[in-house]
């Protein structure tokens, strides 16, 4: 461990020394507020080192490790939308948590770490340890609500399905080392590109794997449990779960395949492309007459990882528009888009339950103005219509799509998100629909505070901002691509 | 100084990580299916000994020692949501039938 | 800078309205009034410049006014707005039918005003966007913007069944839209991979060599895209629900603007962008015009909600644009650029009358209806005038318009004329009924109700001398359309020759040498 | 003087816009002022115009006067222009003068109708309209005047809009124009493409160059004027739609349905007589239209009880002769006979319209009787009418315009044998149902009490007609009566001279005293079966093929029900089944068929974790598969 591997590492382990102070302080004095302040503090920290690692050259920290552009940049992701998350989950405990708060933090910064990790990663084994940090904490997480059973239950579900799919992982790992003969990625990819085709035991190791991989990102297979838990945990975890996880598996899965054309090997591609139509179409089909907004949430997040999945399978071929790019920007608003969502659960909902039902969501245009205008901006974006980020993100897997000739699929996804324009559209007429008389007592009138409602504020300018002059983050994405 | 061939050897881990899969899918009790989990983690395990094993180096037993280690954390939260669940129960809040 | 000043105004005049609406019911009103009348005002002084200084000559390429800047230079994204006169022309029917639109919703709308007036404006601003955009990214930008304040004006103050209406509308156009997009996307790529430069600046997309069989796909996105929003028959549903349940100034906006840009996106893109493809596509498009025509005739006649009504024969008129613009000679065009013009005008005022009879009457279903021109003759007499002009009456601006496109067609393809014609049978008979449901007959439920207001009339009488101008001086038009539409030939000229010679009549000289002699009467 | 001609049509139009707009409030009084006064001043420079045509005719007989340039598309430019040559000099006479009598009538029939303003607007709208088309210099101005009138005469029909027939006859009238119209654009746009200009004069100049004579163009092309000549002058494809117009006021049926608009098809095929030259097929066309329709209304006719409808069949039966003439290639003697008819006809029916006030507005004939002594004035007149009509040898107007057309008929260019016997029996069977009427309505006894005596606004018209009726025939006499030919003179500079009777005269004087004396036959038999003794006609109409045959008559011979079959009811019932758009079924199925995915894929979210490791398995199962496979 050099002097210079040790910068290099600065934003992990200042991230990994948050959780220790912050057990400190609650081993001196339990306040709930302090460790919110600290684990933010903490964050900030980490996000304040990466410049520091991005300047010292060479990327590859031991073997298990490689701190590039591409990985600073989704650390940086990561810990933003942390820290974005962390205000929301203050304001839930407050409200709905009777019990000592102050875990909570913990669990989310380890499983942060956890997700940081896998960005990182090079090798087999920081690739499960990564991931294992990460399923785990996020067990805690989702059951944090240890009173009422639906956590627990969805945390329990979680756990069963989690170990089940890193099984399989581990077991395709496996069979790919017995066959390679080196746990690293780069002679991994270089052992499959030349001799893939017809070493059967190594392919089949890589198709158990994709298990593992689309266990975490819920696509369509193994995409059972992500409306359950989403619908079990609280919505601040909810939101974890939806953004960094996923994506910390998703930068994993472009590093693994960077240098693999995934077009030119017949069955990957395949077994891709059949996940990402399967999912695209039965997240759509699902939420579309969904009435529990989280559930909505849930499947509209399998549909959207189906586009990401076609921006996957378009890989790298055409240097004007890399599949990466595409996948990277869309993960960003994606990440804008799913937080500010899950947030606004979480403010519309009181001591004995979550906002969840579309119902209560009835005429908040007249109740909250500001706060339906969050939504709806949200949806838009959801649904990939102009003035927002999301259609810049659409576009972008389009062309992406289009460069390499995916016709198929480039249709495919344009039926969805037809489809998908339905289910995001009933959540704003729902918002704009009169309220009745009697109705009127049931609705939850949402608590703003006025930290959340600056962070809303700014989520839904970033939102418009990205979607109107998106030149800023792409010409970073661009720069930070390997 | 091999014994046994890496074929043989992944195939008996894949027999362990099968059964250890049916126990998951048939048995009705949780505690059951978490010791099933394990099996299939130790199958996991098992093989990437194998593998180590056929190239001759040490990756193989440590991953194996890091798939112990998880494994154990894994079961853990487990048996502690089960606890909270039954006492849950004790306490009759509502249980969703999601075995 | 007039440009950017067009449509960022209403922009800026929506948000405006907004804010003020959380004080007063009023004061939304005025604003958005002031708006449109400045707004009118600077698009009629474009306009003027047009016409008196160089404008009415622009060679090929050359816009009236430009204005272009990066916007998204990675990908080659410029904001990149110009103007020739096919543009102004469009634009100014926008101003002059949105001052109408606020006009006629003045007691219309009574709650939650300012958020109305907010979606008015900005409907307005997408859609002057759309006729000025000349960057394919931007034109697509402009043209899903549009959609989302109609999807509010549409899902807020519309009538009984009005959410499945306009998430109907909304899905159809945001289809149909995504195909369109991957039309550009995929022209944007050929053209790079050909010149090696990514852009989507209209006028260099336009040589691009296409292989016959793709350029057949794209143009099918681009006739998708256009063909739902104008509407073709087959992707026409659409339209009638979202008039039944649009509010007055929702009907007027849709019925006279939005389908204007499926025409617009037709003349504009389709045909220059895929000259080959659109020759060989123009016969079973044109066919669609005819169903379209005939089709929509009919189902006009059986309906007895009288917006549905109006709604179908729009998409009739739309026919005879789609019959125009795919016959592609200069007669055609002016017609079906005519046809635009007045067809929004004459639309417009049946809509806006058919909301005023809704104000009063609460009820749209002609069984109901009937002698009302013994309680209203002045809405009666105007009602009239519009039907007159929505049959296609000469001396009204519809007739100009249906008589060039089907003399333009049938110099293309004498059966299609032929069988065109018969739509001037069919709506007169739709024109009639709807006349004799609603004013005439006995007034069997004694409906008493006032007489057309001052603000009423004032806005009738501007769109009756608006219908008579076009239909009696159409030249000040013509003479606006007939460059922009020379040029976009010429884009085409090497697949449309000029004027084909009718059949069998003799060679031109000896035309002229019988016409020397008699010494030409004008 | 010529260059007032743009006044003729603007002062109707102006009175229209002042009417429309200012009706209510300027009271009836004033606005019978305005009404009538535009017509009287466009009259009078019509008259002083003509007055100056035949003194000293402008040169080349011919003035035209350019407003503005209305359309000017590519090499398509049509300018709002005036074209007088004596044929429009004639129309525009006729439109005015007789025009101007009927509004004076009108002033006192309308006037007690709360809607009277709103009358005299669209007569002048109308009045204006038709100028525009026999003074177009071009064929889209013709066609806007032909519309125009196509207008005015669905809203005159359905004037009284409280009663929905009059709505439906009204629709009736303007749809089945229509059809004649749309026949018509085609015919316009097919010349535009052959000579590159709608310019009357230019296409008649420049089409012998361009057509040889029998082109297949020039006939397809006349063809389709006369479509629309057909659908406007009622002509029989398309003549079902006269009878009914009688819905509206009879001042517009005398105006409109008697005297001009009905006969704007003769003008059109007049003016167009270079083409129609040019393509000798269309001419026979022309001409067995008229013959075939005159009798065909000629029997209708004899059957009515309602005394306007009568009159409406008769008019298309004496158009069917104008008809016949131009078929035959007698152009002046077509137009002749258009004059004389709108005078004697616009008689009859402004008499017609007298006696049905006076009746407590009845129009059955049937139900009146014995009016001679209590009408003088109008049963004076409306016998000099129907004498005219019914072509009373030497004394009447009618004999000497309809003897022309009988003769040329047979003598014309064009004529033949059988067109000459169908026109003498078309005549016999006018001169039958017109003295019927007058013995039904004037003889016998009063059965019901006068409740209207007509006053001087009435009788001054009357009376004026009546005139005409009688001495206006004098001015063209035929060969073997003093060979007068003041009218063919003066037509000679716009429509071709008929180089007809290369028979003997000996012929013309046979076919001459034939028609005359059948025509009194007729009336004798009349006189005998209507007033002499009812019995004969009642028992005949009592037997089963009596009473069939006159149901038959009655009903336009059936045309009305074919029609009814044949278009109506298809497309009323292929719309009324189509209400709910079956193109929008396929766009309710596909929510359908997402809604019908949604509950499949719900199944698989059961809730249960052994459900969703069986998930797991599967995809594993599914990749696996896919590895060996491929």
């Amino acid at each position: 461990m050099t002097g210079h591997d040790f910068l290099k590492l600065m934003p992990i382990i200042i991230l990994a020394a948050t959780p220790l102070i912050i057990m400190l302080a609650i081993a001196i004095k339990r306040n709930h507020l302090i460790t919110a302040v600290l684990s933010v503090v903490g964050l900030f920290a980490a996000l304040f080192a990466i410049p520091g690692a991005k300047y010292t050259n060479g990327d590859q920290v031991s073997n298990l490790f490689i701190i590039d552009q591409y990985a600073l940049f989704y650390f940086a992701l990561m810990f933003l939308a942390t820290i974005v998350i962390i205000v929301p989950s203050f304001q839930y405990l407050e409200l709905r948590f009777k019990g000592n708060r102050e875990e909570y933090y913990l669990l989310l910064l380890t499983a942060t770490f956890g997700s940081v990790g896998l960005a990182a990663s090079n090798h087999f084994i920081s690739f499960f340890l990564s991931l294992e940090i990460l399923s785990v904490s996020l067990y805690a997480l989702v059951a944090y609500l240890r009173h009422q059973n639906d956590g627990i239950e969805a945390g329990l579900k979680y756990l069963i399905l989690a170990a089940v799919s890193s099984a399989f992982l581990l077991f395709g790992m496996s069979l790919v080392y017995s066959q390679v003969g080196s746990m690293q990625f780069k002679d991994v990819i270089n052992f499959l590109s030349q001799n893939g085709n017809y070493n059967f035991i190594s392919i089949a190791g890589v198709a158990l794997m994709v298990v593992g991989f689309g266990f975490k990102l819920a696509v369509v297979p193994f995409h059972m449990w992500s409306p359950d838990v989403y619908q079990g945990a609280p919505a601040p975890v909810s939101a974890f779960i939806a953004s960094v996880s996923k994506g910390g598996i998703l930068a994993l899965l472009f590093r693994f395949f960077a240098e693999f054309n995934i077009v030119q090997s017949r069955p990957l591609f395949t077994i891709f492309a059949l996940i990402a139509v399967f999912s695209m179409f039965v997240g759509n089909f699902l939420a579309l007459l969904q009435s529990n907004v989280k559930r909505l949430l849930a499947y509209s997040s399998i549909a959207h990882f189906g586009y990401i999945l076609v921006a996957f399978i378009a890989g790298n071929a055409q240097q004007q528009f890399k599949g990466v790019e595409a996948a990277t920007f869309y993960i960003v608003s994606y990440f804008i888009t799913i937080i500010g969502a899950f947030m606004i659960i979480g403010l519309i909902s009181n001591e004995e339950r979550e906002g969840m039902e579309m119902s209560d969501y009835r005429g908040l245009y007249w109740r909250h103005p500001w706060l339906s205008v969050a939504l709806s901006a949200m949806m838009f974006s959801l649904a990939g219509i102009p003035l927002t980020s999301g259609f810049i993100a659409k576009y972008y897997i389009l062309a992406s799509g289009i460069s390499t000739k995916l016709w198929t699929l480039i249709i495919i996804l344009i039926i969805n998100s037809a489809l998908g324009v339905y289910y995001y559209l009933r959540v704003t007429v729902e918002m704009f629909s009169n309220v009745d008389a009697e109705q009127k007592a049931t609705l939850i009138s949402p608590n703003v505070g006025i930290l959340s409602g600056i962070l809303l504020a700014v989520l839904t300018i970033a939102l418009v901002w990205l979607g109107v002059y998106p030149t800023g983050l792409i010409g970073s994405i661009q720069a930070a691509m390997f | 100084m091999i014994a046994i061939s890496l074929n043989t050897g992944l195939i008996i881990a894949s027999i362990m990580f099968f059964t250890g899969l049916i126990g998951v899918m048939i048995r009705k009790n949780i505690m059951f299916m978490l010791i099933s989990i394990e099996i299939m983690l130790n199958a996991a395990g098992l093989a990437f000994v194998f593998a180590g094993a056929q190239h001759g180096q040490a990756d193989g037993q440590i991953m194996f020692l890091f798939i112990l280690t998880t494994a154990a954390a894994e079961v853990a939260v487990g048996l502690a949501l089960i606890i909270q669940f039954y006492q849950n129960l004790k306490r009759s809040i509502p249980m969703l039938p999601i075995i | 800078m007039t440009l950017t000043f067009l449509f960022a105004w209403l922009i800026l005049g929506g948000l405006l309205a907004w804010l003020a609406g959380r004080w007063n019911k009023e004061a939304p009103r005025w604003i958005s009034l002031g708006f449109m009348i400045v707004h009118l005002i600077v698009s009629v002084r474009l306009w003027i410049s047009f016409l008196t200084n160089k404008g009415l000559t622009l060679a090929q390429g050359e816009w009236f006014l430009m204005e272009k800047s990066p916007w998204i230079p990675q990908w080659g994204i410029q904001y990149f707005l110009a103007v020739d006169g096919l543009s102004i022309l469009l634009i100014v029917l926008t101003s002059f039918l949105g001052l109408l639109a606020v006009a006629c919703s003045w007691k219309g709308i009574q709650e939650r005003v300012g958020f109305f007036f907010f979606n008015l404006l900005w409907i307005l601003a997408g859609i002057s966007g759309v006729f000025m955009a000349l960057d394919l990214f931007l034109f697509y930008f402009f043209w899903e913007i549009m959609l989302i304040p109609l999807y509010f004006l549409i899902g807020i103050w519309g009538h009984s069944n009005r959410i499945y209406a306009t998430i109907k509308f909304f899905i159809f156009t945001q289809a149909s839209g995504l195909f369109m997009l991957i039309s550009i996307l995929a022209l944007y790529f050929i053209h790079g991979s050909q010149t090696g430069h990514y852009t989507f600046d209209y006028v260099e997309l336009l040589g691009t060599q296409v292989s016959p069989k793709i350029a057949f796909w794209l143009m099918l996105g681009f006739f998708l895209g256009f063909g739902v929003k104008l509407p073709a028959v087959p992707v026409h549903t659409w339209l009638p629900d979202a008039h039944t349940e649009a509010p007055t100034a929702g009907s007027v906006v849709l019925a006279g603007l939005v389908l204007k840009a499926g025409a617009y996106g037709f003349i504009r893109f389709l045909m220059p962008l895929f000259p080959q493809a659109g020759k060989e596509f123009a016969m079973v498009a044109m066919i669609l015009g005819i169903i379209g025509i005939i089709y929509a005739a009919m189902v006009a006649f059986a309906q007895n909600d009288l917006k549905r009504l109006v709604a179908y024969t729009s998409v009739s008129h739309m026919g005879f644009v789609l019959l125009g613009v795919f016959a592609w000679n200069q007669l055609a065009l002016q017609g079906a650029v005519m046809i635009i013009l007045s067809h929004g005008l004459s639309t417009g005022a049946l809509f806006i009358l058919v909301g005023d009879i809704y104000d009063r009457l609460h009820t749209r279903d002609m069984d109901k209806l009937g002698g009302l021109w013994s309680v209203t003759p002045r809405l009666g007499g105007f009602g009239m005038v519009f039907a007159l002009a929505s049959l296609g009456l000469p001396g009204l601006a519809n007739f100009v318009g249906e008589f060039l496109v089907l003399l333009g067609v049938y110099q293309v393809s004498v059966p299609i004329a032929a069988l065109a014609t018969l739509g001037f049978i069919a709506s007169t008979i739709y024109s009639l009924w709807m006349i004799q449901k609603t004013f005439f007959g006995k007034n069997v439920n004694e409906w008493k109700m006032p007489d057309a207001t001052p603000r009423e009339i004032s806005i009738y009488a501007a769109l009756v001398v608006a219908l008579l101008w076009l239909g009696l001086f159409p030249n000040t038009v013509l003479r606006t359309s007939r460059q922009a539409l020379k040029n976009l030939q010429q884009i085409t000229s090497q697949y449309f020759q000029g004027s084909k010679e009718a059949t069998t009549n003799p060679s031109v000289e000896e035309l002229n040498k019988s016409r020397s002699n008699y010494g030409g009467l004008e | 003087m010529y260059d007032l001609l743009w006044l003729v049509p603007t002062f109707p139009f102006l009175g229209f816009l002042i009417l429309a707009i200012f009706g209510k409030k300027i009271g009836k009084k004033l606005s019978a002022v305005v009404g009538v006064g535009s017509i009287g001043l466009s009259a009078l420079i019509t008259i002083l115009i003509g007055i100056q045509f035949l003194t000293n005719p402008p040169e080349g007989h011919a003035f035209v006067q350019t407003l503005w340039t209305w359309i000017a598309a590519d090499d398509f430019k049509v300018n709002i222009a005036f074209h007088l040559d004596a044929l429009s000099m004639v129309f525009a006479f006729v439109v005015t003068f007789v025009g101007f009598w009927i509004h004076l009538y009108s002033t006192e029939y309308m006037a007690d109708d709360e809607g009277f303003s709103r009358f005299f607007a669209y007569m002048n709208l109308f009045v204006g309209a038709m100028l525009m088309l026999v003074m177009g210099d071009n064929l889209l101005l013709l066609y806007l005047g032909w519309e125009g009138v196509g207008l005015c005469s669905y809203l005159l029909i359905g004037f009284w809009y409280r009663d929905p027939a009059n709505g439906y006859a009204a629709r009736k009238a303007f749809i089945v124009t229509r059809v004649g119209d749309a026949a018509m654009a085609v015919g316009l746009f097919m010349l535009f493409y052959s000579f590159k200009s709608l310019n009357i004069q230019e296409i008649l100049s420049v089409a012998p160059h361009v057509w040889s004579p029998g082109n297949k163009l020039a006939v397809a092309s006349t063809l389709l004027l006369l479509g629309g000549a057909v659908g406007k002058s009622a002509q029989l494809p398309l003549q079902v739609w006269l009878p009914d117009a009688m819905a509206g006021p009879t001042p517009t049926s005398a105006l409109i349905h008697a005297a001009t608009m009905v006969t704007a098809g003769v003008y059109l095929i007049a003016r167009m007589n270079g083409i129609y030259l040019l393509a000798p097929l269309s001419m026979t066309a022309v001409a067995i239209v008229g013959a075939a329709t005159l009798l065909v209304a000629g029997f209708a006719g004899m059957a009515q009880t309602d005394i306007k409808r009568v009159l409406a069949y008769s008019t298309v039966s004496q158009i069917g002769y104008m008809f016949l003439a131009l078929g035959v290639g007698a152009w002046s003697a077509g137009v002749f006979h258009f004059m004389i008819h709108a005078f004697f006809k616009a008689l009859l029916f402004l008499a017609a319209g007298a006696i049905i006030l006076a009746q407590h507005h009845e129009q059955n004939m049937f139900k009146m009787g014995g009016l001679a002594k209590a009408l003088p004035v109008t049963f004076w007149t409306f016998l000099i009418g129907s004498a005219s009509l019914a072509a009373l040898p030497l004394i009447t107007a009618g004999f000497y315009s309809k003897d022309a057309i009988i003769w040329y008929a047979w003598s014309g260019p064009n004529g033949s044998i059988y067109l000459w016997m169908a026109a003498v029996f078309g005549a016999m069977v006018t001169a039958f149902y017109t003295f019927r009427m007058v013995f039904v309505t004037f003889f016998g006894e009063q059965k019901m009490e006068i409740s209207h005596y007509p006053t001087w606004r009435v009788h001054i018209p009357l009376i004026a007609l009546a005139f005409f009726a009688l001495f206006g025939g004098f001015i063209e006499l035929p060969g073997t009566l003093g060979h007068l030919t003041l009218f063919s003179d003066f037509m000679k500079s716009a429509l071709p001279v008929v180089e007809g009777g290369h028979h003997e005269v000996s012929l013309e004087i046979f076919s001459q005293v034939l028609t005359a004396v059948l025509a009194l036959v007729s009336i004798f038999v009349a006189y005998y079966l209507y007033l002499k003794n009812m019995q004969i006609v009642t028992n005949f109409t009592s037997t089963k093929f009596g009473h069939g045959l006159q149901q038959f008559l009655l009903s336009g011979l059936g045309f009305d029900w074919l029609y009814e079959r044949l278009f109506i009811r298809p497309y009323v019932w292929l719309s009324r089944t189509n209400k709910r758009d079956f193109i929008d079924f396929f766009y309710v199925f596909l929510p359908w068929l997402a809604r019908q995915f949604h509950y499949l894929f719900k199944y698989t979210q059961t809730g249960k974790v052994r459900r969703y490791v069986v998930g797991i398995v599967f995809g594993v199962l599914v990749s696996i598969t896919i590895v060996v496979i491929l």
